[in-house]
């Protein structure tokens, strides 16, 4: 966060159930707030999508690393019988294909995979074990029960006692002022 | 509640993909050990019994590599002079210098000088001296300036990947017959073609069989 | 998972997650297994048995290490006995969890959702037993290196036309990305914990772990696309893992191993031993811990029916070999289904016949597999007969094959059953450690199950 | 596991661990140099650490200690060198060139015959043994495997090594200033009291010694005696033509040829020359379509029966019947004739007419086991069928005075009994344990007064006798023998004694009273008297450079047998009971060999068993009396008894049990140790061939067998083809029929990568089933060439013997008389080896000559390779085999051979040491490798010529020539492995008179 860091991290307002949750989230996203999140304990379809998130570039991730592994497998193998130390073994053309496509096959899912889950961390900022949120304590009930929708002050239009007032206005179980 | 201290973030994203390096840098470590004098024992001078200079007896006395090592051109096994070649000169010269009285020793009571190696192939390589000095292969070409070493050592790896680098590719090493034994010799400007012609004479141009294991390994 | 379609195709009626539960009775219930302070004896027990086998396995390397292949049993001809085939055996009873957690996602089947955790921790142990005897199978273990294409100073790599190295790559992607789909999948359930633990240590050891997860909105999001990807990419991994194990012997010229059915028949038998090894643990498990809820009779009767259309298909390979022997009319090839069937080693072959097919059958009746403790037996019976199916691919073809001068017959000895026994222990110990540590049900997916079963009471 | 190993274990993972540890592939030499290891060393072995005997915990524990520090050595090496230290000579030889080896001709003994030999020494160390093309006796060269292994013996550990008295180590010199007074008397007395106990001989020198000593010695004797007796030869002789000449065959020139029990093909002195005889009358060939025809009657199955067209198994008696009835076909007096079988009756008549037609190219051969009768009989028809002067030379004896030597010991025994024997000379031999159980040689020797032994082992024998010398081996010591021509064969050293050995020369001239002088004088000397005025030093050196005396050889003589006596014949009829057949060993032979381990692993040509002896018996009569094989019964003859355990063998004649003489040793190395039974302990003086009246009672115990082979027939399978003549001459290309040969183009894939230009050579091999005669040469040679380790009983039991080279011995027919086909099977370096695609770290490839390689520093040991041979030729270090321990046998190495250590693959390697020498001087002097200038070590044992190898890609090239051959095919080519190594289809030659054969 850039020049005088806001003294909040954001303001946290925690639903009652899921469909007040997805209301007052839509609302956020008409009332014009841009880096909002909602935090639940299991996905609710559609959150993302009315927080205004619609979709990643995570696939695009893990092709790149399937087409790294399948060239690294055919690659490596072609190298090591052709060039690195060519070989007559039992009569076969040093270039055997066919022999190679089963490495080839593992590591093109091999790196797709390995992409998939570092893409997946590298994306969501993961791994983060100190954060904001966790200064409110009943936030821990995120990955258990209870349903959360925060607002963040990077957002241009935060105001805290607007912001404030808005979430109140989305009839929430209760509010809290997230600090650093 | 927080569990962490903020720092943490940093540390666990630098676990992650420092880690990444940190690999990295151990293997690459682990390899330069392996190229090392250390492992490879190149020029590194070998204690040896008695302090034999090449250097004096190869350039200051401008003897023959065959004066010593005899059977280099017939057999596999260069040869490590018997004692009594040593005794030849040094019955008339340098007859009581202190720094002969093992070789003397040894003459007397018939028990050998132990050398140590300098150039020790593992056991199950077939090294043959004869063949490469026949090919034109110099002696230098392997064991380096040895008429510049006052105590010998290795030149060269010995590493099978430095075998490789001349069985595969003969041609710019290769000598006419005479200069086999030439410590100064220096290759022509033409070594391509010098190569190429000899290589041809010497029925080297199909290096598939120089390659093969069992020219080294049985 | 989330969006749960109106219809889910499901194998039988049922209900896959008991009704009257809550996110919170739910989380309660998974998490207490893993937070509870106190340790039940039972457990103190069962780990104390595992560990003193895998101590027998250590035992056992130990020497094989000291001495050398010869304390097994083999010989010339037999050069593989029980080591390739405890290997076979493992990586097929490895096959169930991702296959339950990939293709059974992608089938929208949601009532995996209960098994597929421990599933997919079974596999991962199953592998590293499996992963274990290719290394120790060597005759000079210590130079394993050479397997890999490592910056040698040889200038010489792997073989890559040999079917051991494909294995070697087959069996490490697999156990990789078998690891990150779990551990992915734990994510959401490791917050849980993390955020229900009591003792600082506990907290600590489950925030690392969580990394910092706060079911964020956009997390899930791509949390959910990374997991069907990566769905999507073990669903072939896994067909192709035991794929590449059948190679061993497919691509071989020995009567009995050059077969072209194998890969299918390998990876129907994977998936076969593989159930059969769920039901052999959740049986047990589901009884001990109470979980009767979730673990229900209609995965058991799911998981049953799964194992007669495998155990049909694995049927099919018996029957395709002894049809190819006739009809190709090969004589080695007749040879060796006579000696199979009728040679010294007639027991082994009439009783994986027995364990595979005959004792399969028995599932098709719906009293048998309502019974969870017969199913049970039927699932050590199959666990047992598909290890014999592998011991008589493997060492029955290999004793006696063209040459009549040189056939020898192969027992094992007394070593080669302590590694055996010997692995068995270590699985057990790994799965111990995971119930006790980890949730064995995805808390995370169960609260989907949760709103799915409230929707059914409306 | 004793708690002392973890001990020994770190202090030799220390010192290997330390710069100047020594490094796996050669570790033990310099770690037995350390102190912690000669501790445990001495700890687990009291005694002889060295053998293999593949015994006892100890064993195994020594085992898990060496392959641990071979394992930690191995990870160690892979980070560096250790430092090693190079020894120069202080002065050296004339003719050495260092890392070269030499050759030198000298001469083995056999049965006191000269096996001329050629012997490769590498550093003044003897390696290994080779048959002498140049010598007369034996122009083909070649070897039995015997005279492979005696370099084995050289090294043994267990050899005799010290001069030692009443059991207390003693002097050379104490022994001559012992022995000084007791002559003395013996001098005085004439020596009465003074006799010397020796095997048959042939040496011209010590003749002379023992003439010259007995001159001193008026009344003293020389006694004869060997275990397995020529006397039924030699009195066979005598019978025939009043003296004990010597006949010796040429079978090359023999189309019909019957044999009595013969055993011509293996054991006797000439077996070498006779193989390659027989294998010239049988090699087929396109352009020489004919082949002799063998009859073999016989007690007992031998060679000779496997590869005869006919065969008949007869009781002993049997054989003495037939014989007679032949004889009396071909016109010789041959008295009362007994009934034969119908059987019998035809192949009789068959043969006899055979024989007749082929006057002077046919021959008749009776065995060692059958009676001075039916030799005589031999000797009556082969001269009735004018054969004397064409197919059978008669000389005079090659022996030294050849006397009778069963009588000769017995007289001699019966003086010692008598207590008027006061020096006995023992030289040799092993009467304790081989003499007639009823003589009691033993009992005897206790009331000798002073006994001298000269012995090769510490046996029975010289446990009995008060003085002990080791007796040099033929590689260290001068003498001179005579080959079975006649021909006169010098023996020189290769090595200085390893031990205190003493030759017999040396031994004699103490007697004779000139201790000083060496062997060296006494042959030299002997030598220059009998060739007075021409240039001697020429002719000796010479004669030492061939390794022979030119000329020396025995004219042939025109004798005639008498007719007389010729019904003197006591046919052995056995009433009731079995008839008991003793054979010497084919392996152990009278058990001198029992401490010889390529010996004792090497499967036995017909029963394929090894490290035992059995009581062989037909299928039939096991059956009868309810036996199987390794069934442990008690065998009983003449009231004595012994346990044995039954093998079981097709072929074997009804109601008569072969008992293999040899085995049983009571003092012998670790090696012979708790090997066999002893059926010298059946055999009495009155029966020494064999006994009838012998019964068989189970115990019901079990000996386990070591046979290598376990199944014997072929499963239909075409492994071995063969056809008639006939059928031959119908269809030539019948073998290449049999099995079909996918064509070069039927794949996928291109050719093969990496070709060399035609110009350069293709290695292959041809194995030509005719010849063959399965006497097993070529294995043992195998093993001699390539450092091969032997495993022992235990692992041969798993299927673990490491013989590069098997000869696989399959039946065909019934039971009671069935074909014997001999098949060696080595690695077939085929072209697309199935071995090599599925090696995971390319530790098999193939080289651009078409070698199908092994590499062992790269194995890791998968044993994949194995699993997918369909020949299953390649062989495995299961564990630690090859004894890295014992100083001796480090000597015995082949140095251009990798010794394999523990978890490595091995096979044959068509000996491509040899193959890189030859090419390194054929590169050297720039011409081309000439035909058969490389012969693998089976090639160049093969007395048989049955193995060719050479360039394919030669036209002009012996192998070459053979692939054309009809015969010409492989095995399982069906799998397009494409092999290198082929076959000659075997093609008999019945006669159509008896059929129902092939």
């Amino acid at each position: 966060m850039k020049g005088a860091r806001p003294e909040l991290y954001g303001i946290l307002a925690e639903f009652a159930d899921r469909d007040l949750l997805l209301e007052a989230a839509r609302k956020t996203h008409a009332a014009g707030y841009r880096s909002v999140d909602a935090y639940t304990p299991l996905p609710v379809e559609g959150l993302s999508e009315a927080i205004g998130f619609r979709h990643t570039r995570l696939p695009w991730v893990v092709f790149t690393g399937a087409v790294l592994g399948a060239l690294t497998g055919f690659g490596m193998q072609l190298y090591a019988s052709a060039v690195y130390y060519p070989q007559n073994v039992g009569g076969r053309p040093l270039n055997s294909w066919p022999a190679f496509i089963p490495i080839t096959f593992e590591l093109t899912v091999l790196g797709a995979s390995l992409f998939a889950v570092f893409g997946l961390l590298a994306l969501n900022g993961l791994p983060t074990p100190y954060h904001p949120l966790f200064n409110v304590d009943r936030f821990e009930f995120a990955s258990r029960e209870a349903l959360f929708l925060c607002i963040k002050s990077k957002d241009r239009k935060f105001d805290r006692r607007e912001t404030r007032s808005f979430l109140e206005s989305l009839a929430p179980r209760e509010v809290f002022e997230v600090g650093w | 509640m927080q569990i962490f201290h903020r720092s943490t973030n940093f540390l666990a994203k630098l676990s992650i993909f420092g880690s990444l390096f940190i690999a990295a840098g151990l293997a690459g470590a682990a390899w330069e050990i392996y190229q090392s004098p250390w492992t490879t024992q190149v020029n590194v001078p070998k204690e040896q019994p008695v302090p034999f200079s090449h250097e004096h007896h190869v350039r200051g006395l401008g003897l023959d590599c065959r004066y010593c090592h005899t059977s280099v051109e017939t057999s596999a096994f260069a040869g490590i002079p018997p004692v009594k070649t040593c005794m030849t000169c040094h019955s008339q010269i340098w007859t009581n210098a202190e720094m002969l009285e093992p070789v003397r020793a040894s003459y007397r009571n018939g028990r050998s000088i132990e050398w140590t190696r300098v150039h020790d192939l593992p056991q199950f390589v077939y090294f043959n001296h004869s063949i490469h000095v026949n090919k034109g292969i110099g002696c230098a070409s392997c064991h380096g300036r040895v008429d510049e070493m006052p105590i010998t050592w290795q030149v060269n790896s010995l590493y099978m990947r430095w075998c490789l680098s001349c069985h595969r590719d003969p041609k710019p090493f290769l000598r006419p017959r005479d200069q086999i034994f030439n410590m100064s010799y220096a290759p022509p400007a033409d070594q391509a073609a010098l190569g190429e012609r000899l290589a041809k004479e010497y029925h080297l141009l199909n290096t598939a069989q120089m390659t093969d294991c069992v020219t080294c390994h049985r | 998972m989330t969006e749960i379609p109106e219809k889910t195709a499901s194998l039988s009626g049922g209900p896959v997650l008991e009704p009257g539960h809550t996110y919170r009775s739910v989380t309660e219930k998974i998490s207490s297994i893993a937070l509870a302070r106190r340790t039940p004896k039972e457990w103190w027990i069962g780990f104390g048995v595992s560990f003193l086998l895998m101590m027998l396995l250590l035992g056992a390397v130990g020497h094989l290490f000291m001495k050398g292949i010869g304390v097994w049993g083999l010989n010339i001809p037999v050069g593989w006995g029980f080591d390739i085939t405890n290997f076979v055996w493992w990586v097929g009873i490895g096959h169930a969890g991702t296959l339950i957690s990939a293709i059974l996602l992608l089938l929208r089947q949601e009532w995996r959702t209960s098994i597929n955790r421990f599933a997919e921790a079974m596999t991962l142990f199953a592998v590293a037993c499996a992963g274990l005897f290719p290394l120790i199978h060597l005759g000079r273990p210590w130079v394993f290196y050479f397997l890999f294409p490592y910056p040698d100073t040889m200038r010489l790599w792997p073989q890559f036309r040999s079917p051991l190295v494909w294995d070697v790559f087959a069996v490490s992607t697999y156990a990789t990305v078998s690891l990150l789909f779990w551990f992915v999948g734990l994510l959401p359930d490791l917050a849980t914990l993390r955020d229900r633990a009591k003792r600082r240590p506990a907290k600590i050891v489950y925030g690392i772990l969580a990394m910092g997860w706060r079911g964020s909105a956009t997390h899930w999001h791509r949390y959910e696309t990374a997991y069907l990807l990566l769905a999507g990419l073990a669903t072939p991994l896994v067909v192709s893992v035991h794929t590449v194990v059948s190679f061993d012997f497919a691509t071989s010229v020995i009567p009995g191993w050059h077969t072209t059915i194998f890969p299918p028949y390998f990876v129907a038998g994977a998936i076969y031993s593989g159930f059969a090894m769920v039901l052999t643990l959740s049986i047990p498990l589901r009884a001990f811990y109470g979980l009767e809820d979730f673990i229900t009779m209609r995965h058991l009767e799911n998981m049953a029916k799964v194992l007669i259309a495998t155990g049909l298909i694995v049927a099919y390979g018996y029957a395709a070999e002894l049809f190819m022997a006739w009809y190709g009319g090969n004589p080695y090839e007749q040879f060796l289904v006579k000696n199979r069937a009728f040679g010294p080693y007639w027991p082994a072959y009439w009783s994986l016949i027995l364990c595979n097919i005959v004792a399969g059958q028995l599932l098709w009746f719906k009293r048998i597999r309502t019974r969870p403790w017969v199913l049970w037996g039927i699932a050590i019976v199959i666990n047992v007969g598909m290890w014999l199916e592998r011991y008589v691919i493997i060492v029955v073809s290999l004793t006696r094959d063209f040459m009549p001068s040189i056939w020898r017959s192969f027992h094992g000895s007394r070593w080669d059953w302590a590694t055996f026994v010997g692995s068995i222990g270590l699985f057990l110990s790994l799965l111990f450690l995971f119930i006790r540590f980890l949730p064995v049900i995805s808390i995370a997916e169960m609260r989907s199950l949760v709103d799915e079963t409230e929707g059914r009471e409306e | 596991m004793s708690e002392r190993a973890p001990l020994d274990l770190d202090a030799i993972r220390a010192r290997l661990a330390d710069a100047d540890g020594p490094a796996y592939w050669r570790g033990l030499e310099e770690l037995s140099a350390t102190d912690e290891f000669r501790d445990f060393l001495a700890h687990e072995f009291p005694e002889n650490a060295d053998q293999w005997g593949g015994d006892g915990v100890n064993r195994r524990r020594f085992l898990q200690l060496m392959s641990a520090s071979f394992a930690l050595a191995g990870l160690s090496a892979c980070t560096r060198q250790p430092e090693e230290k190079i020894v120069p000579y202080i002065d050296q030889p004339e003719e050495l060139v260092p890392g070269k080896p030499l050759f030198f001709a000298t001469a083995l003994s056999w049965r006191g015959y000269a096996v001329p030999v050629l012997v490769e020494s590498h550093m003044g160390r003897p390696t290994k043994i080779e048959g002498n093309p140049q010598h007369p006796a034996f122009p083909a060269g070649g070897t039995d495997a015997f005279t492979q292994a005696s370099i084995l013996n050289l090294y043994d550990p267990a050899r005799a090594q010290v001069v030692s008295h009443a059991g207390t180590i003693a002097s050379w010199e104490s022994l001559i200033s012992a022995l000084a007074p007791v002559l003395q008397a013996q001098a005085a007395s004439g020596g009465a009291g003074f006799r010397i106990l020796s095997g048959a001989t042939t040496s011209p020198t010590l003749a002379a010694q023992m003439k010259d000593l007995l001159a001193r010695f008026p009344q003293a004797r020389w006694d004869r005696w060997d275990a397995i007796p020529r006397d039924a030869v030699r009195a066979g002789a005598q019978a025939a033509f009043g003296a004990p000449v010597a006949a010796r065959y040429r079978f090359d020139r023999a189309d019909a040829i019957l044999s009595l029990d013969g055993d011509f093909l293996a054991g006797n002195p000439a077996s070498v020359r006779y193989a390659a005889d027989f294998a010239s009358g049988r090699r087929i060939r396109r352009d020489r379509v004919k082949l002799s025809r063998m009859y073999a009657a016989e007690s007992s199955p031998s060679l000779e029966g496997a590869v005869a067209d006919h065969r008949i198994a007869l009781r002993p008696g049997g054989v003495g019947d037939l014989a007679r009835a032949v004889a009396s076909a071909v016109g010789v007096a041959s008295g009362s004739n007994a009934p034969l079988s119908a059987a019998a009756a035809r192949f009789a008549a068959a043969a006899a007419k055979d024989l007749g037609a082929h006057r002077g190219a046919s021959l008749v051969v009776a065995g060692e086991g059958q009676p001075p009768e039916v030799h005589a009989l031999a000797h009556r028809m082969n001269h009735a069928l004018g054969n004397v002067g064409a197919t059978v030379e008669l000389t005079d004896s090659v022996e030294v005075d050849p006397v009778p030597s069963l009588d000769s010991l017995r007289r001699l025994v019966e003086e010692m009994q008598a207590g008027s024997v006061e020096l006995l000379v023992v030289v040799g031999g092993n009467p304790v344990f081989d003499a007639p159980a009823d003589l009691d040689f033993r009992k005897a020797l206790a009331k000798v007064r002073e006994s001298v032994r000269l012995g090769f082992w510490e046996d029975e024998t010289s446990e009995w006798c008060r003085w002990n010398v080791p007796m040099t081996h033929a590689l260290e010591t001068w003498s001179d023998l005579r080959a079975f021509d006649g021909t006169v064969t010098i023996a020189q050293p290769l090595i200085a004694p390893l031990y205190q050995g003493k030759s017999v020369h040396e031994l004699v001239a103490v007697l004779a009273g000139s201790p000083d002088r060496t062997s060296h004088d006494l042959v030299k000397d002997y030598w220059r008297s009998q060739r007075p005025g021409l240039d001697f030093d020429a002719f000796w050196k010479r004669s030492i450079h061939d390794g022979f005396v030119a000329e020396s050889g025995l004219p042939a003589r025109n004798l005639a047998p008498s007719a007389a006596a010729a019904n003197a014949v006591a046919a052995p009829s056995a009433p009731g009971g079995l008839d008991l057949v003793f054979r010497p060993d084919p392996t152990l032979w009278d058990g001198e060999w029992a401490n010889n381990g390529w010996m004792q692993e090497l499967p036995k040509p017909l029963t394929r068993l090894t490290w035992d002896n059995a009581a062989l018996l037909s299928p039939a009569t096991a059956a009868r009396l309810g036996l199987a094989s390794e069934d442990v019964v008690a065998l009983s003859a003449g009231g004595r008894s012994v346990k044995a355990p039954v093998l079981v063998v097709p072929g074997h004649p009804d109601d008569v049990v072969t008992a293999h003489l040899g085995y049983g040793r009571r003092r012998v190395g670790a090696v012979g140790r708790g090997t066999g039974f002893d059926a010298y302990h059946l055999r009495v003086s009155a029966a020494l061939s064999g006994a009838s009246g012998a019964t068989i009672a189970k115990t019901g115990a079990a000996w386990p067998l070591a046979s290598t082979q376990l199944h014997q027939t072929m499963d239909g399978r075409s492994l071995v083809r063969a056809a008639s003549l006939a059928k031959f001459r119908e269809n030539p290309a019948f073998a290449r029929e049999a099995g079909e040969d996918p064509a070069k183009d039927e794949t996928l894939y291109k050719p093969a990568p990496l070709p060399l230009p035609a110009s350069d050579p293709a290695w292959g091999m041809a194995i030509d089933l005719n010849t063959c005669i399965g006497c097993a040469a070529c294995v043992v040679a195998c093993q001699a060439e390539n450092n091969s380790p032997v495993v022992g009983k235990e692992q041969v039991i798993r299927g673990r013997e490491m013989h590069w080279l098997r000869i696989d011995r399959y039946y065909q027919g019934g039971l009671e008389n069935p074909k014997t086909y001999f098949e060696p099977v080595l690695c077939m370096h085929c072209e697309n080896a199935p071995c090599e695609v599925v090696c995971p770290v390319g530790a098999t490839v193939h080289s651009p000559e078409g070698l199908n390689e092994m590499i062992y520093n790269r194995c890791v040991g998968t044993r994949y390779c194995s699993n997918n041979c369909p020949y299953k030729v390649r062989r495995f270090n299961f564990l630690q085999f090859a004894d890295a321990t014992t100083p001796s046998l480090k000597l015995m190495r082949n140095p251009n051979v990798t010794v394999r250590s523990r978890g490595v693959m091995e096979k044959c390697t068509y000996c491509v040491q040899r193959i890189s020498s030859v090419r390194i001087e054929s590169e050297k002097r720039g011409s081309p490798i000439r035909d058969g200038e490389i012969k693998t070590a089976c090639q160049q044992a093969c007395p048989a010529g049955a193995i060719v190898f050479g360039n394919i890609h030669d036209r002009e090239s012996a192998v070459a020539a053979m692939k054309a051959e009809p015969l010409n095919y492989g095995l399982l080519t069906e799998l397009n492995t494409r092999p290198r190594t082929t076959y000659l289809a075997k093609v008999w030659n019945p006669n159509p008179e008896i059929g129902g054969e092939a």
